[in-house]
């Protein structure tokens, strides 16, 4: 077999590896663009300590609000809570340590660890609790905070169409964090919609080249719930 | 009489220019969409990576592949764009948004905006609004002018941790519109009706009043 | 006319307010999507005194080559000289001041200047020449050179089809510095080969969305000149 | 004897493994995508933005939009993704790309590299050189053991404007291939037919030699 082909037939293949007090990056926003089945494997597999790097934490009872119920997660990277009451919870009590920050500083630093960037400046947040312990520099006139970059023992993401080689596409705003947390897993498993064989997506509109993906996985089901769903008046 | 959440989403409304690229928050900012002025086109952009954001679906073309940044379904504009987090956000810090709208609990007299957190009682998160006040030249607060005991939410310094530091320039309530410089809020415009006086009264911070303070046109 | 239409029709239009003294970006890699008529209409209005952003100076004669030739740039930012001998000649002899710059760096420069970051750490050119004058760090171990993005008056930049709002698609290794250059600059024109009109290109695949671009031109030819004319052997 | 450019490509060429993405410099890395070993895949990395790099193309397919980094006429493989010089170079400097293969002048014992600058003489600049020897973990430059001359320029210490520091393990030239560590050369395999004794004769630096220096398989 070809040491390009990424694909794996099972969910226990796709997260082989995956141990307690891991750092793992899950894509999404709210609920839009996550790895469902992947989610529900760590819960399956029952993983503590993990650090979790995601926008959200799902809603409860689903998406990452999974691993709150098991207390899977010692300590959650995102930027919103949101209408997540366990995890407000769990924040407010102190069980779980809680780093909010902001939406776009957190892409930039996923973005920045996996492109080799160990750290950048920044003026969202200056002035805030978000540069609290931070280094702060004016330059040019403005003030910026220094924000380290981030990486992840596993980044899991999910794409609509993979090619067997990892090369991804994604579709719509279900894109979001999921091309930057690709690049950041030292294993980026890709949950995928539809797998075609190499040569079928246009390389010239490729999301997210293989060399970033290490394992590729067709989902068996995704439920794509809609946190907010708003129609127009006819 | 104070302006209802629709008109002062009309009075932000005013501001837009054709070809202006917008950042809509939640809430108010939102309502700005419906009172677009004839003849100007903007398009709306939506952090969680889109630009071009239409109109809400129908039943049928609803995709939950498809949403804003308030997690609602919507539909693409033609000629929008669909991208990554990480790009959405160049465009906001790189200052690529002609305006952003966006509300708040309070806001000072430098510039300073308070719209993420109540210590001990709400923890939303700050989103992407520590970014878009950051990144922003051209930001408008929509918010009421006091709380609902009366409190000024117009303030000298603000109580609340900080989405930003001395990044708001202008201000509109049901009351007012305001421009923050040199240290204090400056009236610019009154709601119809609404008199200099009971303004002063609802703003706790140091306001500036000049001799004639034209009522908005709504 | 919609404030969205970036469409110009003339190369006069679409450099207004070019003037002598300003720094200005220009894609390509080599010879290869670089935007020929706006460089020659830059060459024709003779402005002086440039700080050109560039990862190459085109060849003698030929793109950025005839700028040089005219001894428009007064300072070039570039990572490489190649076979280009009036530029290595201005450059030893000093008559032309040139920042040699690592292609990665330089790229990552301008990204950053596009995304409002304005210095970014980087293990590239530590322990080197480039690293000379640069605050240095160690972090985690590693050593690393702070460096300052760049932005620029005028980004001039090649696409392959844009729609009339400035979306921009470009084609294979022709897009190279392109879109980050396109993020970089206060004034953005596209020389383009094609203009669709809205809609008409996929959402989905859009390189560089039309907020980044001002002006959009439709090229009147493309040489397209190939530097290494390479041919497999049948 | 000592090696061919052939031969050294073909020595390099045994260090690919079946799934790697290699990045090869111009020169004598070029070469090695000749002879990669029989049930091996590679996929090649142009920085110019190219992930897959094909064959040369013919007279009816030349593009030139499509070139790799030595600006020489290609063709994508199946499976290539094109993408910008940034993201190419996020690629390169975030550790993604398994083995690169380049070039040097110099190469000393503290794994410093020489290869971009002749002061006075010779001005390329350093492409993206400088980037890929800071950002890859696995490095193989490939370099003649001496210049015309017979002058060693396998050094105590680089003598020419360094392109990176302490970056550099292995070398591989036409008469050795050796290991930098712990601050001195070591010898792993010489050329068939070369001495240990003409290598060490023309190596400056300080030259670690084993007991079975074995020769390569070539």
């Amino acid at each position: 077999m070809s040491g390009f082909n990424k694909v794996v037939n099972s969910y226990e293949e796709a997260l082989e590896g995956f141990k307690d007090d891991m750092t793992v990056m899950v894509g999404g926003f709210g609920l839009c663009g996550i790895p469902e089945g992947l989610i529900e494997q760590v819960h399956q597999l029952g993983a503590k300590g993990l650090t979790a790097i995601s926008n959200n934490a799902g809603v409860d009872g689903f998406g990452l609000g999974k691993w709150l119920d098991k207390r899977q997660i010692s300590t959650m990277i995102g930027s919103y809570v949101g209408e997540n009451e366990l995890f407000e919870k769990l924040l407010l009590s102190g069980e779980m340590e809680v780093i909010l920050t902001p939406q776009g500083t957190l892409a930039e630093k996923i973005r920045a660890g996996g492109a080799g960037i160990p750290a950048f400046f920044t003026a969202t947040g200056f002035g805030t609790q978000v540069a609290e312990g931070k280094e702060t520099r004016n330059i040019d006139g403005r003030d910026y905070v220094l924000e380290p970059s981030l990486t992840a023992d596993f980044a899991l993401v999910k794409a609509w169409k993979a090619d067997t080689m990892g090369n991804l596409i994604f579709n719509k705003t279900a894109m979001n964090f999921n091309p930057m947390m690709a690049t950041a897993g030292k294993i980026t498993v890709a949950e995928v919609e539809e797998i075609v064989e190499p040569g079928e997506l246009d390389p010239n509109f490729i999301h997210t080249p293989g060399i970033y993906v290490q394992r590729v996985i067709k989902g068996d089901k995704f439920e794509k719930r809609i946190e907010q769903r708003t129609v127009k008046q006819s | 009489m104070a302006l209802s959440r629709e008109q002062i989403a009309m009075r932000v409304a005013q501001e837009l220019e054709d070809g202006f690229y917008v950042n809509l928050g939640i809430g108010i900012p939102t309502l700005v969409a419906n009172y677009v002025p004839k003849g100007v086109e903007v398009m709306m952009q939506s952090e969680n990576g889109l630009l071009g954001m239409g109109e809400f679906p129908t039943e049928e073309t609803i995709d939950p592949d498809l949403i804003n940044a308030g997690k609602q379904t919507v539909t693409a504009a033609t000629g929008a764009a669909f991208f990554s987090s990480a790009e959405s956000f160049a465009m906001i810090r790189g200052g690529h948004v002609d305006l952003t709208v966006l509300g708040a609990f309070e806001v000072d007299q430098e510039g300073n905006i308070a719209s993420w957190m109540i210590p001990g009682k709400l923890v939303k998160g700050m989103g992407g609004a520590m970014d878009l006040v950051a990144g922003a030249e051209n930001i408008i607060v929509t918010m009421t002018h006091a709380n609902k005991h009366g409190k000024s939410k117009i303030l000298k310094k603000c109580t609340l941790p900080l989405t930003g530091a001395q990044c708001i320039k202008r201000v509109i309530t049901e009351l007012a519109l305001m421009e923050i410089k040199d240290g204090a809020f400056h009236l610019v415009e009154r709601a119809p009706g609404v008199s200099v006086e009971e303004i002063q009264e609802k703003t706790e911070a140091d306001l500036v009043i000049p001799d004639n303070v034209p009522e908005m046109n709504v």
